[in-house]
């Protein structure tokens, strides 16, 4: 047996690596990092924005003024909106003002887009943080309470849960309005209250539109949290806290539940994306009074300025709520906080 | 009998069991063979629909303009005098087609950017979780105009403007699972064996974010089916007279009180399709997860 | 022993498993056992004979696969067995604990260790505040996790492998049960530290008078804490009674070819395996162990035989018990293989690496360096939490490096493993410490198996790397009828052998092998340490071995490294390292080392200086 | 006075009128964009808005277009139609309580023919008259030189949208906007809703009701809910398809306007196979104008002989009957030199209500003769600019209005909405004849001769007119419809 050599054995004098030194700045430079990333996104998404919402001066023109506009009216139109200066020149100038404060006023020029956006927004979001508030909770605890593969309850709740998210939303909330307002009328037809009425109304307004949300939301909060909680329920971790003798709320919430809450949350980022900017056809039905109405019209209608705050209300909404999302990711899963790779 | 011998033999047949029973992951539960049934039975529909059709799905005036059921017409009429059950009957084609097609593009672009990314971590996932935000930003109806503007409107056009919105919605998922597997040693193994990060996304990590990741897609299909209806109001997609069900439900809507078969009909068979696909995903999804031998007496 | 003092009463217990076709699969059948106050039972056995699912059926678990046949489990007049699961968990964690296997992962991963261990005192004591705190510091303390202040805060992943195991101990003996089961409990632990968590054990057991169930392989740590000792075979006990005289006095063939493989701590004499592998369901109709057995007559096929009383308190289950044969030891001397000097394959200098936390790193490899010529096997041997497993997976490229370099084949490597050549991947193969997060639970064990000559040997066939699979199975120990099951469905060594044939399907040059004999029994142990010797010497394999058996260490390597607290406190050849120790520590471990003198039929066991 | 065709159904009313309530009225029609200047007036919600704010000069009825006096009480021409004089009422007040001038009167026509303004009237005067043409004699006159003769100038300004008088100096601003209507602007939403008030002052007598809120309710079928459930008292109008969902019921009446507009099909005779007559001859032949009308709005309308006047107005030419023989038409394809038929490429849209259910409808029942023809779709959005006037084949609809002016802006050489891209000079200087004769009888005799003239050399298929309908609930009395006003609430009460 021959010997390789022997290799110092010396004791290291002192507990001296050579290492990093990160601290509060580095923490600083982190978050400005994130944040300059966040604008940049921003930026980018009223960028494309701006040039996807492109349309002829003339056709801005004639949706504003009607099909009867004349040569000279559409100029003229074209000419005080500014709609002959090149594209670049137009969405640098939109740029300048925004970041300034200045949302323009819109197409038509007869409403300053702020007003118009702003209570907008509130409503969607007012809509949306009701709907989010009542439906996530039933839906993660139904997900939670019944993640028993295979068993009678949870066989009726995934054909019951399945066929619901297989409805569209005008079907129900034509049906919800139907049977909760027009034959048993408590509740309007049409929520303009939550735009127009008292306090008293507006509560009332929003039960229809938020239960019909919430009935698409609730299958699919549900079915994310079934299919992560069962998996999380077979594994070792759960079994011993079982074995410990815990609870089965216990086990269930705090030890299967937490580590698959991940996919949860980003399942529920995207509900929330969906919940303000995506509910027309509720906001149709409803008569709502909210983001996106007004975004689809501006659309159509190539009303830049008020799509354009729309887009970056919502955009920085996203925004936020993706680092958000990615800091409780974090959080739920430990072993992600600067580990390596 | 050498208990060696008595396992090769049951080894022998339990490889023979595998290899006939590839529908075995969907039917070894009842609700699998529903959901199989219902899907089979959209396909039939799909495919000898037309050959079953009792009028010409644009044939004017079968009966009364919006007459609900009722004279030998099942489904009644539409706005148009349209038998509603011919128009049923030859109008899933798209349906079958466009959601599912470009629900899988959207998983396997979204999924995969969103599961690379997650792994990758650092930089390109930095990117990558902004790019989902800007395209999750970007109104559907916005990219949808953008798309057309950009190239015209077909069906391989819809099928792309659908799976570009659905894209970022499934790739957040994804990464978000995903994140929550990447950390575990399984990972590190591929990584020191020198696996590439494409096979190690594919191999090691999709199977495992399955769970979220097929009840995600699931769904999808349905909403994609319903975001379809909405693009063909823009001019993308069916284009009418087609009998196409998204088409449908989107031109029927106007009616639906006065004559609500001919919107329900297309939106019941879109949902038959999705509950099936969802109970065939789900029953897969047991038989893959294998779960029952995990389970934790909860 | 007054009858009184039974505190669980197994009788007749069988268990089976559904397996994915759906019919059962037994593994469990006729197992009586009795775990009296104040006095700890060993089980022991090969890989893979169902001493897991008796200890899991006897405390009244039963997950959704496993399926129980018959049989009671009393704990004082109740049966567990008929229990409703309500009423299971009034007895879980508070007068029945129990430990599981591959403890690592039975700590939840989002949650901290302080809020883990919390929750069973919380729920079952009424500990709160001030008092649970320093209960809690207590008991870190007493199973030795250092600064268990800050340990609190931590979450599991951030300790070591056998720091996890010993967290789940602390967890279990929070509650001062009844009856304490533990499965394999030292698995991860150093010779030391495993002294000091037995003494405790022996304390705790002492002291509230607590019916002790101690499951595992490594039968000198049984001879030393137990009173009395179950060997389970294929399902069955078959050979039980009082620990002086059952490991003196062997009488059932299998037990005493157990007591034959225990490794050498003397190191003269090389492993010996057990040929062929336990079945791995219940035999009904023979002798489980006749086609193995070197005693094996004609009626032993003809019939299962019952477990009979021997001699006092002593019970067999073997038709040829009274007739005293003889016990066969295989004293081969040990030979290692030549080491190809002046090659040095993997060389390690002044490695330093940490954990970073939200403002700085702590090392936990403190300048680190070694080299490895071509086949040499170089041990490394050091406390629990000492930072072998980090400088493994450094070295492996799975964790940054603050500063140092791995140079293999004299080039430099980099040192992160995604940016290394494919070739390097190929030679430097990582078997990692718990096999049960290394193999994907979503693949079978072929594909497990196969994967790497897939990737590295492109040009096989699909029917060569099937067969080339199967003979890996059986180099490993385990039948082929394995090939198609999934982790979850393989007991603990089980898998750890699986995690060991995928590293060797590669052909590395080199192996790191963390901690892979901890699950295993002495029998299987020594049949995959004579695989790793054979590889060395036919192909100039090397191996970095981490392992806390310095028996083991003495068996297989030619050099070894001896860490504590991230510093290299010893380097030598393992003779001279074992018989003159330099360094303080070296000492101190060679010392704590259990000795079994197999060849006397007796034992010596040093008490445990901790 | 109302237009005869709304006006039976409203004046079977019970009782004598009451005074007091307030209105809730469901308007689908809306948008966000939807400003105080009445001139540019593009949703029935602007329009119900601000024309029961703002009084026109004249009033005009729907069919005959007969005028008679609002704000003008008298209006004459010189003998070449070139000069009009108009006397204003006297003594009626704007909302903010100072008098009505001729001043506003001139301000008004100002902006009408500011381009920048982008009123919609500017189509009614722009081609006539400059600024400078404006002067105001005295308070209560006003006179306006036009530089081309128009013998019903006034008119044809009042049945344009947006023809509200506005006062000197507005700014439109829902703060300070004040108009001479029956009612006063109480609140503005744009998209939500508005509210007004009775104008107690007003000069045709204080309206009974109180007020009118009024609430924007997009999706059409929320909108039918609510007045099912009661809690919607007027509706703007329902597409056809909903007509029998409100048909039947005690509590909601169906109020129908007859013939409110035509449906045009628009063939460029510059481009194949639309340059040669006959295949136009042959396509209105095919056309089966009964069944269309069945199919694509149940029935909801009247068939029309492809001039876009109503055989009940009085410029209709006597004896003129729409034709349909497939076999000739099928004959006259034959001969322009496609025996085997034709391909056509129709531009439709489902974002116009009933536009591609008549495209789908006429697709089929043309196919027979030979037409084989393919919709192309546009979305609501480029519709007006990529598939009208752009396209060699698409569809219009028109209001009823003077043949001249109909002819001004379809037909004349030069009209922006000739997608014929044909002229026929006979039809120009018949125009022309028409402006320039004072004697009401000449002008009708001309425009029958022009209509039959037109009707044989342009490209124009119009199979149909189409009614409009809205949904009233039982106790509310004394709605008029007008097509520019939509509905006029100054006589209408709450039972
Ligand atoms: N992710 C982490 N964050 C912080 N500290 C860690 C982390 N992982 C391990 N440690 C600490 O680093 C030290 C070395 O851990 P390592 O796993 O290398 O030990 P080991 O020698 O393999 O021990 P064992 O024999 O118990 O497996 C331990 O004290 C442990 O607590
Ligand atoms: N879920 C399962 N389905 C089918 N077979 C199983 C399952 N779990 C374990 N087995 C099998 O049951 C047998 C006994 O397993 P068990 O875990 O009890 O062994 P063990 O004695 O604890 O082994 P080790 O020392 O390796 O932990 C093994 O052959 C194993 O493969
Ligand atoms: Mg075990
Ligand atoms: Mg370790």
């Amino acid at each position: 047996m021959s010997v390789s050599t022997l290799v110092s054995v010396a004791e290291p004098q002192a507990d001296e690596p050579p290492r990093t030194v990160r601290g509060r700045a580095a923490r600083a430079r982190a978050l400005s990092r994130q944040l300059a990333m966040a604008l940049l996104t921003i930026l980018l998404i009223s960028f494309i924005s701006f040039f996807a919402l492109n349309h002829s001066a003339d056709q801005l023109g004639k949706n504003v003024l009607g099909r009867q506009a004349s040569r000279a009216q559409l100029d003229a139109f074209a000419a005080s909106r500014g709609l002959d200066r090149p594209l670049i020149v137009q969405y640098l100038d939109w740029l300048w003002h925004f970041v300034r404060g200045d949302w323009g006023t819109n197409l038509a020029g007869t409403q300053p887009v702020k007003p118009l956006v702003l209570p907008a927004f509130a409503h969607t979001s007012e809509l949306a943080v009701i709907t989010l508030v009542w439906s996530v909770p039933i839906a993660i605890a139904v997900g939670v309470a019944v993640a028993r593969r295979g068993g009678p309850i949870d066989r009726g709740l995934f054909v019951v849960m399945t066929v619901l998210a297989a409805l569209p939303e005008f079907v129900v909330g034509l049906t919800v309005m139907i049977a909760l307002a027009v034959q048993l009328r408590w509740f309007p037809v049409a929520s303009n209250a939550i735009g127009l009425g008292t306090p008293a109304e507006q509560v009332k307004a929003f039960v229809l539109p938020s239960l019909t949300l919430g009935v698409g939301v609730v299958p699919y909060i549900w079915r994310i949290t079934r299919a992560s909680v069962l998996e999380s329920l077979s594994a070792p971790y759960t079994r011993a806290a079982v074995l410990r003798g815990l609870r089965r709320h216990r086990v269930i919430w705090r030890h299967a539940f937490r580590s698959a809450a991940v996919p949860l949350v980003n399942a529920i980022a995207i509900n929330i994306i969906y919940l303000m900017g995506g509910v027309i056809i509720v906001e149709n039905v409803f008569a709502v009074p909210g983001l996106g109405r007004l975004l689809l019209a501006a659309i159509a209608q190539g009303d830049s300025h008020t799509a354009l705050a729309i887009i970056v209300l919502l955009g920085a909404v996203f925004v936020i709520l993706g680092l958000l999302a990615d800091v409780v990711v974090t959080y739920l899963n430990p072993r992600l906080r600067g580990s390596a790779r | 009998m050498s208990v060696d011998g008595m396992m090769q033999a049951g080894d022998a047949r339990s490889r023979v069991v595998r290899g006939l029973a590839f529908l075995r992951p969907v039917t070894h539960t009842w609700m699998g063979r529903i959901g199989l049934f219902l899907v089979t039975l959209m396909l039939v529909v799909i495919v000898f629909g037309p050959a079953l059709a009792p009028h010409p799905p644009n044939q004017l005036n079968v009966g009364l303009p919006l007459t609900r059921p009722g004279n030998g017409l099942v489904l009644g009429t539409d706005n148009l005098g349209r038998d509603v059950l011919s128009r049923l009957l030859t109008g899933g084609r798209m349906v079958l087609l466009v959601p599912i097609a470009a629900v899988t593009l959207a998983t396997l672009t979204g999924g995969l950017v969103g599961m690379v990314a997650a792994y990758v971590g650092g930089l390109f996932d930095a990117i990558v979780a902004r790019v989902f935000d800007i395209l999750l930003t970007l109104p559907p109806l916005l990219i949808a105009l953008a798309v057309i503007a950009g190239f015209g409107s077909s069906v391989l056009v819809l099928l792309l403007t659908v799976a570009v919105v659905f894209a970022p919605q499934i790739g957040r998922v994804t990464r978000g699972a995903t994140a929550a597997v990447v950390t575990a040693d399984y990972v590190q193994a591929a990584r020191a064996r020198g696996e590439r990060r494409i096979t190690i996304a594919v191999r090691e990590i999709a199977p495992n974010i399955m769970a979220p990741v097929v009840s995600d897609l699931a769904l999808r299909v349905t909403y994609g089916v319903i975001f379809v209806a909405s693009l063909n109001f823009l001019g993308l997609g069916a284009q009418p007279p087609s009998s196409d069900w998204g088409l449908s439900i989107a031109n029927s809507l106007g009616y639906v009180q006065v004559q609500p078969f001919a919107s329900l009909a297309p939106v019941v068979g879109v949902a038959a399709l999705s509950v099936g696909l969802n109970l065939i995903a789900d029953s897969m999804m047991r038989y893959l997860s294998n779960d029952s031998v995990k389970d934790s007496m909860l | 022993m007054s009858t009184s003092s039974v505190a669980l009463e197994i009788s007749d217990l069988a268990v089976a498993y559904t397996q994915r076709d759906g019919s059962l699969s037994k593994v469990v059948s006729d197992v009586d056992l009795t775990l009296h106050r104040g006095k700890v039972l060993g089980v022991a056995g090969e890989s893979g004979c169902g001493k897991s699912t008796m200890a899991l059926a006897a405390i009244g678990y039963r997950p959704g696969a496993m399926r129980i046949l018959g049989g009671t489990s009393r704990l004082s007049d109740v049966d567990l067995l008929g229990l409703p699961l309500a009423k299971l968990r009034q007895v879980w964690g508070s007068r029945v604990v129990y430990v599981p296997q591959a403890s690592s992962l039975t700590l939840t991963p989002a949650l901290t260790i302080g809020t883990q261990m919390a929750e069973p005192m919380k729920l079952h004591l009424g500990l709160r505040g001030q008092e649970l705190r320093a209960r809690q510091v207590e008991l870190l303390t007493e199973v030795g996790v250092p600064n268990p202040e800050a340990a609190l805060q931590r979450y599991p992943h951030q300790f070591s492998g056998g720091q996890q195991q010993r967290i789940n101990l602390a967890i279990a003996l929070s509650c001062n049960p009844e009856v304490l089961i533990l499965d394999e409990p030292t698995t991860g632990l150093d010779v030391t530290t495993q002294a000091r968590i037995m003494s405790l054990l022996q304390r705790v057991v002492a002291q509230h008078q607590t019916a002790a169930m101690l499951v595992s392989h490594d039968l000198p740590l049984l001879a030393e804490v137990c009173d009395q000792v179950a060997i389970m075979y294929g399902g069955q006990v078959v050979e039980a009674g009082p620990v002086e005289t059952l490991l003196s006095r062997p009488a059932h063939p299998y037990t005493k070819a157990l007591l034959a493989a225990v490794p050498d701590p003397s190191g003269k004499r090389a492993l010996s395996a057990i040929p062929g592998a336990p079945p791995h369901s219940v035999v009904e109709d023979a002798c489980p162990f006749a086609p193995r057995c070197l005693h094996a007559i004609e009626q032993c096929v003809q019939g299962n035989p019952r477990l009979e009383v021997f001699e006092g308190s002593q019970s067999v289950r073997c038709v040829r018990a009274g007739e005293q044969v003889a016990l066969t030891i295989d004293d081969r001397p040990l030979q290692l293989p030549e080491v190809r000097s002046g090659s040095s394959l993997l060389r390690v200098g002044d490695l330093w690496c940490e954990y970073r936390s939200r403002r700085q790193g702590t090392p936990v490899v403190k300048g680190v360096s070694f080299d490895v010529a071509q086949a040499e096997t170089l041990a490394i041997v050091g406390e629990s939490g000492s930072g072998k497993s980090t400088l493994i997976r450094a070295i492996a490229g799975l964790h940054p490096l603050s500063s140092g370099s791995v140079r293999f084949e004299g080039v430099e490597l980099a040192p992160d493993a995604g940016k290394r050549p494919r070739s390097i991947r190929r030679d430097m193969q990582i078997v990692f410490q718990n096999p049960d997060m290394s193999l994907n639970p979503r693949h079978d064990v072929m594909s497990l198996i196969a994967r790497p000559m897939q990737l590295f040997e492109g040009e096989l066939s699909r029917r060569d790397r099937e067969e080339r699979v199967r003979e890996l199975l059986s180099q490993v120990n385990l039948l082929q009828s394995m090939a198609h099951r999934y982790p979850a469905e393989l007991s603990g060594g089980q898998k750890q052998r699986v995690a060991i044939a995928r590293a060797f399907a590669a052909n590395p040059k080199l192996i790191l092998a963390d901690e892979i004999t901890s699950a295993l029994d002495v029998s299987v142990q020594a049949a995959i340490l004579s695989l790793l010797s054979s590889l060395s010497a036919e192909r100039g394999t090397s191996v970095v071995f981490v392992s806390h058996d310095l028996a083991v260490v003495r068996a297989v390597a030619h050099r070894a490294l001896v860490l504590q607290e991230g510093v290299v406190r010893e380097v030598g050849p393992v003779d001279r390292l074992f018989e003159s120790p330099e360094h303080e520590y070296t000492r101190e471990l060679v010392n704590a080392i259990p000795t079994f003198g197999a060849d006397a039929g007796g034992f010596q066991a040093p008490v445990a200086s901790a | 006075g109302g237009s005869p065709a709304s006006s039976p159904s409203n004046t079977k009313s019970a009782g004598k009128p009451k005074k007091g309530g307030t209105l809730r009225v469901a308007i689908s029609d809306a948008d966000t964009s939807d400003a105080l200047d009445p001139g540019v007036i593009v949703t029935i919600n602007a329009a119900m808005c601000l024309n029961n704010i703002f009084d026109r000069l004249l009033k005009i009825d729907d069919t005959t277009l007969a005028a008679t006096p609002a704000l003008a009480t008298a209006w004459t021409a010189n003998a070449d139609a070139t000069e009009w004089t108009i006397k204003l009422r006297e003594g009626v007040k704007w909302h903010d309580g100072s008098d009505f001038t001729s001043k506003d009167v001139a301000f008004t026509f100002k902006h009408w023919l500011d381009p920048k303004a982008g009123s919609a009237v500017n189509l009614a005067v722009a081609p006539y008259m400059d600024a400078s043409g404006v002067s105001t004699p005295d308070a209560s006159t006003v006179v306006l030189k036009l530089n081309k003769a128009n013998s019903i100038f006034l008119e044809s300004v009042c049945t344009s949208f947006g023809s509200g008088i506005l006062k000197d100096g507005t700014d439109f601003s829902a703060a300070t906007v004040a108009g001479t209507g029956p009612f006063k602007l109480k609140s503005w939403k744009p998209g939500q809703g508005w509210s007004l008030v009775r104008n107690d002052d007003y000069w045709n007598g204080a309206p009974y009701l109180d007020g009118i809120d009024a609430t924007v309710t997009p999706d059409q079928g929320a909108k039918l809910q609510g007045v099912l459930a009661g809690s919607t008292d007027v509706t703007d109008t329902f597409p056809t398809a909903l007509w029998s969902g409100l048909q039947g019921r005690s509590n909601v009446a169906l109020e129908t306007i007859k013939a409110e507009r035509a449906w045009v099909f628009t063939f460029d005779q510059d481009k194949a196979p639309f340059n040669d007559q006959r295949v136009v001859e042959a396509l209105r032949l095919a056309t089966d104008r009964e069944t269309l009308l069945k199919t694509a709005f149940q029935g909801h309308g009247a068939v029309a002989a492809d001039i876009a006047v109503t055989s009940e107005s009085p410029f209709y030419p006597p004896g003129l009957k729409p034709e349909y023989d497939p076999a000739k038409a099928k004959q006259l394809l034959a001969d322009a030199g496609y025996p085997n038929g034709v391909d056509v490429e129709l531009s439709t849209s489902s974002g116009v209500a009933g536009m591609s259910e008549v495209a789908q409808a006429w697709q089929q029942i043309v196919k027979d003769s030979g037409f084989n023809i393919k919709l192309k779709e546009f979305p609501a959005t480029t519709y007006w600019s990529k598939g009208w006037l752009q396209t060699a084949a698409f569809q219009d609809y028109w209001h009823n209005a003077f043949p001249s002016v109909l002819f001004d802006y379809f037909y004349r050489k030069g009209a922006v909405w000739n997608g014929t891209h044909h002229d026929d000079p006979a039809v120009d200087k018949l125009t022309g004849e028409i402006y320039a004769t004072l004697d009401a009888d000449k002008r009708v005799a001309l425009s029958q001769q022009a209509l039959l003239e037109a009707r044989k050399t342009y490209s124009y298929l119009i199979p149909l007119f189409v009614d409009a309908g809205y949904a009233r609930a039982s106790k509310v009395q004394g709605l008029t419809w007008d097509r520019v006003s939509s509905i006029d609430f100054s006589r209408a009460w709450i039972a």
